[in-house]
């Protein structure tokens, strides 16, 4: 099984799941940025609006830029935002 | 935050705060005391007011991870620049039309170089610093989250 | 002075002086009262004392024709970049490493244009405005004619 | 005959001819920068040393740069001096 995970949400994700953070422990068969995507989906309306266009989505695990195949197995933070637009 | 980088001491100052900069200050501390600068590039970046539409911009961002993208962005400037210096300053919370967002400082000796450590630190901060902003309009309506554009990417994908 | 290029009212300042000039003023005299400029790029060229060696630079210009050309160079920036402003000072006179030389000021909506026009105004005052800088040498030697870079010249060429 | 000319010089051709300007009317048969630079040469030493290599050279006439094959007829000054080290 994982460890539980904090989860954070930025800009308009945030906004759409209502939370800025939680914690959460996905199932073992859960492995992957992709997976945790599809998961999260699943847990409600806001999410499943949230994640509806999963290809949109950028995510970090610790505070580093990852790509969607990335394992999350050892993550304590993973973050979900859109592109970014500061600058 | 010291650089670290292939050049030793080259000093990197990166801060994300509420409260204005003054680009003057930032400069004058990356040059002062030292005769070996023959360049200084300082890039600002303020909010438009998009032909009087907007009321200001709400810049939202995720702490810890900013610093560390911004620094991990100015360390490789200094690796790929013979750079003395670099600041980089982003800004968060609301910003009115006219307002200060963000400030890129770079010295070197050389024009070339400071021109361009400058202008590849904004195109990567762009599109790697965990910053969002949200318009507010003038007209009150809610403000919608500015559209990220392709053309930041290959802005940035230009110096790979 | 007035630009007068195609796009009408973009702000030109051209000086050529022998006292020092203050960066962020000139920054301020392009930006302030207006919320349209999204990117301030702001270059300082500065006196370096190579390594210890130098005591001073002093620099000769025709004067007239140094305004002239500066001028040139800063309208054909903003017939080329959609710039909102430009600013170019040139001091003459001796001197001190450490001290200030030459500011160009670009100013536009966005910062691509903003970064292309200030480097282009520098590129093109190098190898176009009538300065010549003579090294005055700290062991007391008559300080020679600090001799053009061919490197220089090509930075102008990759404009054309 | 050529109308009266203002001659500028500055940095070392400035230096090696002694002067910062003067007025002289060339002959006729000079008609461009390149044979004002040789007649120029001709006039004594600390000419023939300013213009020892006149491909290094830069003129310009009324203050826009001009190449060597320029004429010079109408020009009311006419200035000398090494490429440019300014910025």
């Amino acid at each position: 099984m994982n460890a539980p995970l904090k989860l954070s949400y930025f800009a308009w994700v945030r906004e759409r799941i209502g939370l800025p953070d939680e914690a959460l422990t996905p199932p073992a068969d859960v492995t992957n940025v992709a997976e945790l995507i599809a998961w999260l989906s699943g847990r409600g309306e806001e999410y499943a609006y949230a994640f509806e266009r999963p290809g949109v989505i950028r995510a970090a695990i610790d505070r580093k830029h990852v790509k969607h195949d990335a394992p999350i197995a050892g993550a304590r933070e993973i973050a979900f935002f859109p592109p970014m637009t500061g600058g | 935050m010291d650089g670290g980088g292939a050049r030793g001491a080259v000093p990197i100052n990166v801060r994300i705060q509420r409260e204005d900069f003054d680009a003057a200050a930032e400069v004058a501390a990356l040059t002062q005391g030292r005769a070996d600068v023959g360049a200084v590039v300082a890039f600002t970046g303020l909010c438009r007011d998009e032909a009087g539409a907007l009321a200001a911009l709400e810049l939202e961002h995720y702490p810890g991870m900013a610093e560390d993208e911004i620094a991990r962005v100015a360390q490789e400037a200094a690796a790929r620049w013979p750079i003395l210096g670099a600041t980089a300053i982003h800004r968060y919370g609301k910003i009115a039309p006219g307002g200060n967002i963000v400030l890129v400082v770079a010295t070197s000796p050389h024009r070339r170089a400071a021109f361009e450590a400058a202008e590849f630190m904004m195109d990567y901060l762009k599109t790697r610093a965990p910053f969002w902003k949200k318009e507010h309009r003038r007209d009150g309506t809610t403000g919608e989250w500015v559209e990220a554009k392709d053309a930041d990417d290959s802005a940035a994908q230009r110096w790979t």
